[in-house]
């Protein structure tokens, strides 16, 4: 049966503008959306499985003017991510989202799958505006001291980030006349040298802001901090991978040369280490993840880096790390909410994500960090692998002190929010035991 | 404290002839050094008159002791101790008493608090005469005690046992200063004298 | 073995456990004469501790403490005559073929941890703080005795008495140990560790009657008194034929048919004359306190015996 | 005499100052003494004057520099005989009243440990008092206590 | 058969955590009895021939993508038979342990589930995989006892070892690209040096050999007994396991020498070693609390094994083996009988206890036959394996090592009196309390039960280790059922019992002659003081070893945790640093965006 990815877009934009016309059941639409988006991805996700990529286009023009959407293995993957986490993020949040809020919510979702599952440069851009001004709006949404500051910070950032990925197609555009990135792949060769690294530069540096790579995520800390629970949850798994995909992308279809490669290596390396380090000495909680998370991202920017010089391990580890971090960090998010691991439900989830994320076996951390070794050791980066050890253990103590911390019971949850938990949770160890994520890195790239 | 029921009563013929000998020529004492009889001990250790030419030596606890040496006046306090030593001794056991004090009261014959007779507390086998006796006369005293045990007449502990609750009884009552029902009535009568007074 | 070479043998170990008991009272009794010598006193008659033992042993009433007061004697008699068994003694090697140095070490351990858990079990302060303070002078002079073993051992390549004892008893007093200049330092400081062993006056502190009224012996009395004198005393032979043993070639000395006679004679003159030397150096020195006893060895005697023990690696790695 | 200045009354007794004060005066003049160098209390001694029908009880103080020996004397009524403690003052005073309150019977209010002190469990009237017959008390006491005779009255 | 083995241990860890705690612990004690049957049934069907499995038969695991191969072998084998053995008397010893059921049973299930695995693993990735499930599953338990210290030392350091491990790993994996063990034999040269090494010090951790041992008193003495009683006993024999594995079944010693043959790498082993039994004795025995003394003597002990790992003849690997043996039992019977101690007085420190002996008999009886194998008295297997690595010792002319070897065994004898006196003997001040419960009682003489056997026959110890050894290429020793025959001398075990036994009859005459009388504890010669009148204090153990500890404690002050705070706090001020990067302000961040992308572009068009 055919397959229109477009609806993943369309259905939630669609929903988001009718919720104002029916305010009462606003949240209640949003859930069916959402809940429809995430059948879709799932319905995609074992379609790639089966027959591999997915080409698309819309409203009958050939690639170079319509939007063309390109599905492989990595896009159907991170699609199915963020819709699934999407939904089950929607359902612990429940009540508190009125109208106004799972209209944003629909927005940031709409974006990001759009960033993952476009195949057209611009096209990309348009959703990361669309995700970015979700955000903010959403950040902003808890309307108290901290959330404002953190939003202020993320819109000035973001604006001069988009900025900076308008000018950096600009240039593609006016070498090669094309939007599509399989051509841009194509004809890549072609660009004069100066104008082809300074796109690079520009793109990479205005999706490393929306991507939390090392100077430009200033504003982690604060917008995490800022907003709420089921925000800061969403913005661990949505527009955060999101933006590492599209890096992922930018690394390897567009620009797979060394320098580049090596560019992006070090610049995980030290967001690794920063992260580490700055998470290290935190005593608030949503901050200190905050940290951490940037830390990860580090860590999954040095897996695409080393995936993009076709190590066949490297994209396996960036897919099992991407995987652990969304399921781990957002579930810790969620648990931020009380202070204390109170009960089965939440002491179970608050100690296989912090497990999954140090990397302990079955889980899909474990997974993650064996195959980034072995794909650093194919390419003997000894500096590299005694770094990511060393953050490994920064990383583990400041996690055993949170653990030691949140020991006690008090902290009332509802059962509902800890069922969400403890799912998200879940998803850890499922990535971990299951193949599908081996089989599914193992199939061809697209546009590589 | 003191004797349980179950050491039933030792015959003295049971003991082989050679037991007594050994115990003769190795006599193990230690010396509750209440009064002034204690300073009279070291010389009969050191060199000039060396009391463990006949075996004897000073010992630290009674569980390894033979001899209980009592030099000088007990005050009632001092009995209850000394009596705690005695039992704690592992028959059989001897006592010698040194100086008139232990013998009769000696020059606190009318003190009220110090203890007349010994024997009628804890049997004693040995008095040595003499307001602190000289080293020759605690010697000449082991050397009689040695004659006593080889005739097999030095049996005060057996008396303790044999006599066990008479002494009890006597123990008690000077530990409780307890004065017979006579004196009581005296005493009223004084009262009356004072109050005129 | 064949029955008649078992029979013979257990009749030799009987035998030579008495020898080792009345050697040692006898001992002991003369060690106490030549105290009072030097104290310018007459003293007691030699026989004077077979006398003691027989009076200890014939009490009327003896206390005990509960079953495991009574570990006590069991363990203590009968953990040293094994000690004794498993020596070469005046060249005739009892059952040491079957042991070694290792396991003489250890087991004059047995004894003494008997000893402990009686005194323990018998609840007084004094005991238990008489058994620490022994405890403790175990581990102290233990590191010179072990350090001049090894050194031994690392020179005759064997830790076996018996192989020891014959290689040094080849030809007579030229080939023992001491005539050797790093055995001479080393049967210095082995001769302070074997003070040390057998609770002499500068190092009795566990037993000291002032301070802790005779430390675990408090509550022994009667029967358990008496296996205590016999265990010093067959302790007493056991430590002086080690240090023969290692040092002094286990008083082997001739090798025709009445050469078990000779050596025995030796023996025992080696034996005297080693207790003689501690009973000397008792009667001179005042008790040393617990820390300088350590501070003792664990400096001074270590030090001597690691420069022995330094010496012979050099003359055997040559 | 040094004290006798101090306290403006007593005279010189074989080279000690020899002062007699009631029993509410005795508190500050000690406390005077003390301050001008008596500072070492001797003792605290009692005589039992039947009598007079009255206790006396000495309060001995020395001066180092001075090189002199200081008597306050108070004397008590026999029959109540309850005197003020002053071991707030000195503080070994608190056992010399143990002794004269186990001895004589005097009661020393403030000071709260008047617990028996030389002899255990003494069930009679004080023993250094003067009525107190320790003649026929020994009589009674131990006299009363009877000989241990054996039967056969083997060995002594 | 392996497979189901492994499946019931999961499913049963996964029911035991919602069952009440008296039948999860019916079915941990059941569940943990199935890897033992595994193990006898090896032995039956293929008996003691040495047969190493070939890659056929190695049952495969398909997880995330991965196969991966497990099997036993001789040597997992013998391991295993020193370590699962005390999965099923721990679960039988907390049946009463407990009151309420907080996971423990699961956790334990799921430890027993990763060191059978570790065990079993024939492929480095496996042996790695269940290494990391053995080191969070025992998190999991430390993380009960809620003591900060304790959890944080126990994560760090296992994820310390874990990552050394790892890097190890991928070398090896790296150099010959295969993870098969079987396929490590053609590495050299600098980088199997840097291998091995790693690999070494990963499992040194666990090992608790003295540099790396800062994690143990915390965890030892804070968690609950049971499961200190494995990981002691149990869990630190992985740590040797591993380092057996690599170090001689896997040919690693060759490849340390000739990487740099003027240096003997093995030798630094025991020269740790002697370190680590040297100081961990002098220091247990100046401990007041029960479990921090039996943790500190447990490092004592286990660098005994290190030592004969590192002398590295077959002597001393078979003591070490013996040693580790006798370790994993008496270790597990003095930490169970703490628990019974606390369970019953709820008290820890030696100064509180005093006088259970006659209140609680059989613990007494079974503590002190733990205290006897552990101070290796000759009639017990403690002096035999010590015999043989004192022997091994002499054997090689290690001049440092043999001395302090042997002091460290005399200092044994210090702390397990303290032990004895402090805890048993002495006053008792605790009336109320009675003899353990059944459960605990019979948990602890199940594994006197081995030690006993091995007095008897060390002869048969040395049997059990033969297809070990022989599969490592190592010849072992000659011995006979009695009496175990080195170059140097030989030990008789039966000789010493049967002397023993006839040289306590005199004893037994002396003591049987005389009639004696028991006295109760107030009729203590307290230099004539009668007790009632005001009760002294009589326990002797509070600070029992003062003059010892006022001449050794300067010498051990700076203790190894000093010197991992000092890291910590190394730490700590870089992080201060970088933290001052996030200003706060927005504008220093847009900054930071700019010039980032200045770089990256100076970057790509001038380099």
């Amino acid at each position: 049966m055919v397959i229109h990815p477009v609806l993943l877009i369309a259905i939630p934009l669609i929903t988001a503008f009718i919720i104002p016309i029916f305010k009462k059941y606003g949240a209640a639409i949003a859930g069916g959306a959402i809940a429809f988006n995430m059948g879709y991805a799932i319905g995609i996700f074992f379609h790639v499985y089966s027959n591999g990529k997915i080409y698309e286009t819309i409203a009958g023009f050939n690639p170079p003017i319509g939007i063309f959407l390109a599905i492989d293995s990595l896009s159907a993957l991170l699609a199915l991510i963020i819709n699934l986490f999407a939904f089950i993020n929607f359902v612990a949040i429940g009540k508190e989202a009125n109208y106004k809020f799972s209209m944003l919510y629909l927005l940031a979702i709409a974006g990001s799958t759009g960033i993952v599952i476009t195949g057209d440069i611009f096209n990309m851009f348009v959703f990361f505006e669309i995700t970015a001004v979700a955000s903010y709006a959403l950040i902003a949404g808890k309307k108290d001291k901290k959330a404002l500051e953190g939003a202020i910070k993320y819109m000035v950032l973001g604006s001069i980030a988009s900025s900076f990925i308008l000018i950096g197609i600009a240039l593609i555009y006016s070498q090669l006349k094309t939007l599509n990135i399989y051509d841009i792949a194509a004809r890549i060769a072609s660009m004069d040298a100066k104008i082809k690294w300074a796109s690079f530069a520009m793109l990479l540096t205005g999706i490393g802001v929306e991507a939390e790579i090392f100077p430009l995520n200033g504003w982690v800390p604060s917008a995490y901090q800022g907003a709420s629970e089921g925000v800061a949850s969403l913005l661990s798994f949505a527009p955060s991978k999101a933006a590492i995909y599209a890096i992922a992308r930018l690394m390897l279809v567009i620009f797979p040369f060394h320098a580049t490669y090596e560019i992006a290596l070090w610049v995980g390396v030290i967001t690794l280490l920063i992260g580490e380090l700055a998470a290290f000495m935190q005593e608030d909680v949503k901050r200190m993840l905050a940290y951490s998370s940037i830390g990860q991202m580090g860590m999954i920017l040095i897996a695409f880096s080393l995936a993009s010089q076709d190590l066949k391990y490297a994209l396996i580890a960036s897919l099992f790390l991407i995987v652990s971090h969304a399921a781990s960090k957002s579930s810790l998010f969620l648990l931020s909410k009380s202070e204390k691991m109170h009960g089965m439900a939440s002491k179970y989830a608050g100690i296989v994500s912090v497990l999954s994320l140090i990397g302990m076996p079955p889980l899909a951390g474990f997974w993650g960090k064996w195959y980034l070794m072995l794909a650093a050791m194919d390419e003997k980066l000894w500096l590299v692998i005694i770094l990511i050890f060393f953050a490994g253990i920064v990383e583990t103590a400041y996690f055993a002190r949170y653990l030691h911390r949140s020991i006690g019971n008090d902290g009332e949850l509802s059962l509902r929010y800890k069922a969400t938990m403890a799912a998200m949770a879940s998803f850890a160890i499922l990535f971990g035991l299951l193949p599908l994520v081996y089989k599914i890195a193992s199939l061809p790239l697209w546009g590589g | 404290m003191g004797l349980h029921n179950g050491d039933k009563m030792m015959r003295y013929e049971e003991w082989s002839k050679l037991a007594r000998k050994a115990s003769k020529r190795s006599l193990w004492m230690v010396h509750f050094c209440t009064g002034c009889g204690a300073i009279e001990m070291p010389p009969v250790m050191t060199s000039r008159y060396d009391m463990e030419r006949f075996g004897i030596a000073p010992m630290a606890t009674p569980r390894q002791a033979d001899v209980l040496l009592i030099t000088g006046y007990l005050t009632v306090k001092t009995l209850r101790r000394v009596i705690q030593v005695y039992e704690q001794m592992q028959s059989p056991k001897y006592v010698i008493a040194f100086g008139s004090c232990t013998i009769n009261g000696g020059m606190y014959w009318d003190s009220y608090n110090t203890i007349k007779h010994l024997e009628k507390y804890i049997p004693v086998d040995l008095y040595i005469a003499g307001c602190m006796p000289r080293p020759e006369g605690i010697i000449n005293a082991f050397l009689e005690l040695m004659k006593l045990i080889d005739e097999g007449k030095a049996r005060g502990w057996e008396r303790y046992q044999k006599y066990y609750d008479k002494y009890k009884e006597n123990q008690r009552r000077v530990f409780n200063f307890e004065v017979k029902e006579e004196e009581k009535e005296e005493k009223e009568q004084k009262r009356e004298k004072n109050e005129e007074h | 073995m064949d029955m008649i070479g078992i029979a013979i043998k257990i009749t030799i170990l009987i035998a030579y456990a008495i020898i080792g008991t009345c050697t040692g009272l006898l001992f002991m009794g003369i060690g106490r004469k030549i105290v009072a010598r030097v104290h310018n006193r007459v003293g007691p008659p030699f026989y004077q501790n077979f006398i003691d033992v027989a009076k200890l042993l014939s009490k009327k009433t003896n206390i005990s403490h509960g079953w495991i007061f009574d570990l006590a004697l069991l363990f203590s008699i009968s953990g040293i005559l094994l000690t004794l068994l498993f020596l070469p003694i005046g060249g005739v090697q009892l059952l040491s073929t079957d042991g070694d140095a290792f396991l003489v070490l250890y087991l004059l351990a047995i004894p003494s941890l008997g000893f402990a858990l009686g005194a323990g079990a018998s609840g007084n302060p004094n005991a238990g703080v008489g058994v620490m303070r022994a405890l403790v002078m175990m581990l102290s002079y233990e590191l010179p005795f072990v350090i001049t073993l090894i050194a031994l051992m690392i020179y005759y390549d064997t830790t076996s008495l018996a192989t020891i004892v014959r290689m040094q008893s080849i030809n007579g007093i030229k080939s023992w140990a001491i005539t050797m200049p790093p055995f001479m330092i080393a049967a210095f400081a082995a001769d302070m560790a074997l003070q040390g062993m057998l609770m002499e006056q500068p190092f009795d502190i566990p037993v000291a009657p002032h301070e802790i009224a005779s430390g675990p012996m408090v509550e022994f009395g009667g029967k358990y008194l008496g296996s205590l004198m016999l265990y010093k005393a067959i302790a007493l032979v056991a430590e002086t034929t080690l240090f023969v043993d290692l040092f002094l070639g286990g008083g082997v000395v001739a090798h025709g048919n009445f050469a078990f006679v000779i050596n025995f004679i030796v023996w025992l003159a080696l034996i005297f004359l080693l207790f003689a030397l501690s009973i000397l150096i008792a009667a001179s020195f005042p008790r040393f306190r617990i820390e300088q006893a350590f501070g003792f060895y664990w400096k001074y005697e270590a030090i001597i015996a690691a420069i022995s023990l330094i010496w012979v690696y050099i003359m055997v790695i040559k | 005499m040094k004290s006798i200045e101090l306290l403006g009354k007593g005279e010189e007794m074989h080279g000690r100052a020899y002062i007699k004060l009631s029993a509410d005066e005795i508190e500050e003049s000690i406390k005077k003494l003390k301050e001008n160098g008596f500072n070492h209390f001797v003792m605290l001694s009692c005589v039992d004057w039947l009598d007079k029908g009255k206790f006396e009880l000495v309060y001995h103080m020395w001066n180092y520099e001075e090189k002199e020996h200081a008597m306050l004397s108070v004397d008590i009524d026999r029959n109540n005989d309850v005197m003020k403690s002053m071991s707030h003052l000195f503080p070994q005073i608190e056992t010399y009243e143990r002794e004269i309150h186990e001895m004589y019977g005097i009661k020393f209010e403030g000071n709260n440990r008047l617990t028996p002190f030389l002899l255990e469990n003494w069930p009679h009237d004080p023993p250094m008092r003067k009525d107190f017959d320790s003649k026929k008390f020994v009589k009674q006491m131990y006299e009363s206590i009877p000989f241990i005779e054996g039967d056969e009255n083997e060995g002594i | 058969m392996l497979d189901i083995i492994f499946a019931e241990l999961v499913v049963a860890a996964i029911i035991t955590f919602f069952v009440r705690e008296k039948l999860a612990a019916i079915i941990a004690f059941f569940i943990s009895l199935l890897p033992l049957l595994a193990l006898l049934d090896w032995a039956s069907n293929y008996g003691f021939a040495i047969i190493n499995l070939g890659i056929e038969n190695h049952m495969k695991i398909y997880l995330a993508g991965v196969t991966l191969h497990l099997a036993i072998t001789p040597l997992s084998w013998f391991f295993a038979l020193m370590i699962l053995p005390l999965f099923p008397v721990i679960m039988l010893y907390s049946y009463s342990f407990f009151k309420e059921n907080d996971g423990f049973f699961a956790l334990m299930l799921l430890s027993l589930f990763a060191t059978f695995g570790i065990l079993l693993s024939r492929d480095m990735l496996s042996l790695f995989l269940f290494w990391e499930m053995m080191s969070w599953s025992s998190f999991l338990l430390v993380y009960r006892s809620k003591d900060k210290n304790a959890i944080m030392s126990y994560l760090i350091f296992s994820v310390f070892a874990a990552f050394a491990i790892l890097f190890g790993i991928i070398i090896l994996w790296h150099e010959n690209s295969s993870l098969l063990l079987s396929d490590i034999l053609n590495i050299s040269g600098k980088l199997g040096f840097v291998a091995i090494a790693s690999i070494i010090t990963g499992f040194a951790v666990k090992a608790v050999i003295m540099p790396l041992h800062a994690w143990a008193p915390f965890v030892y003495s804070k968690c609950d007994e049971p499961f200190v009683a494995f990981l002691s006993g149990g869990l630190s024999k992985l740590g040797y396991y591993g380092i057996f594995l690599f170090l001689f079944s896997l040919k690693g010693v060759d490849i340390l020498q000739n990487y740099m043959t003027n240096v003997s790498w093995n030798y630094l082993l025991a020269v740790f070693g002697a370190l680590s039994a040297f100081f961990a004795t002098l220091i247990a025995i100046l401990q007041d609390d029960l479990r921090k003394l039996l943790a500190y003597s447990s490092i004592g002990q286990l660098g005994y094994i290190a030592i004969g790992f590192g002398i590295g003849t077959p002597l001393a690997i078979t003591g070490a083996l013996f040693q580790a043996f006798n370790h994993a039992f008496f270790k597990a019977i003095l930490f169970l009988a703490a628990g019974i101690v606390a369970y019953r007085t709820g008290k820890w420190k030696i100064s509180e206890l005093g006088g259970l002996a006659y209140k609680m008999p059989f613990t007494f009886m079974a503590t002190l036959f733990a205290i006897f194998a552990l101070a290796a008295i000759p009639i017990t297997s403690g002096f035999a394996s010590k015999w043989l690595l004192y022997e091994a010792a002499i054997q090689q002319k290690y001049v440092f090592i043999a001395p302090i070897m042997l002091i460290a065994g005399v200092g044994a004898f210090l702390y397990s009196f303290r032990i004895l006196y402090g805890v048993f003997l002495g006053e008792n001040r605790h009336d109320s309390v009675e003899e353990a419960p059944k459960s605990m009682i019979a948990a602890l003489f199940i594994l006197v039960l081995p030690l006993i056997i091995f007095v008897v026959f060390p002869g048969y110890m040395l049997d059990l280790m033969k297809p070990a050894l022989q599969a490592a290429g190592i010849e072992s020793i000659a011995h006979t059922k009695f009496a175990i025959e080195t170059s140097l001398a030989k030990y008789n075990s039966i000789a010493v019992l049967i002397t023993l036994m006839v040289a306590m009859i005199p004893a037994f005459v002396i003591y049987k002659a005389r009639k004696h009388r028991v006295t109760s504890f107030e009729d203590n010669y307290l230099a004539g003081e009668p007790y009632e009148l005001h009760k002294p204090a009589m326990h002797a153990a509070n600070n029992y070893y003062k003059p010892l500890k006022k001449v050794l404690l300067p010498y051990l002050e700076p203790g190894a945790t000093y010197y991992f705070e000092k890291i910590y706090n190394g730490i700590k001020c870089v992080s201060n640093a970088v933290r001052r990067i996030y200003t706060g302000y927005v504008q220093d961040y847009a900054i930071y965006v700019v010039l980032f992308l200045l770089f990256v572009m100076g970057w790509l068009i001038w380099i």
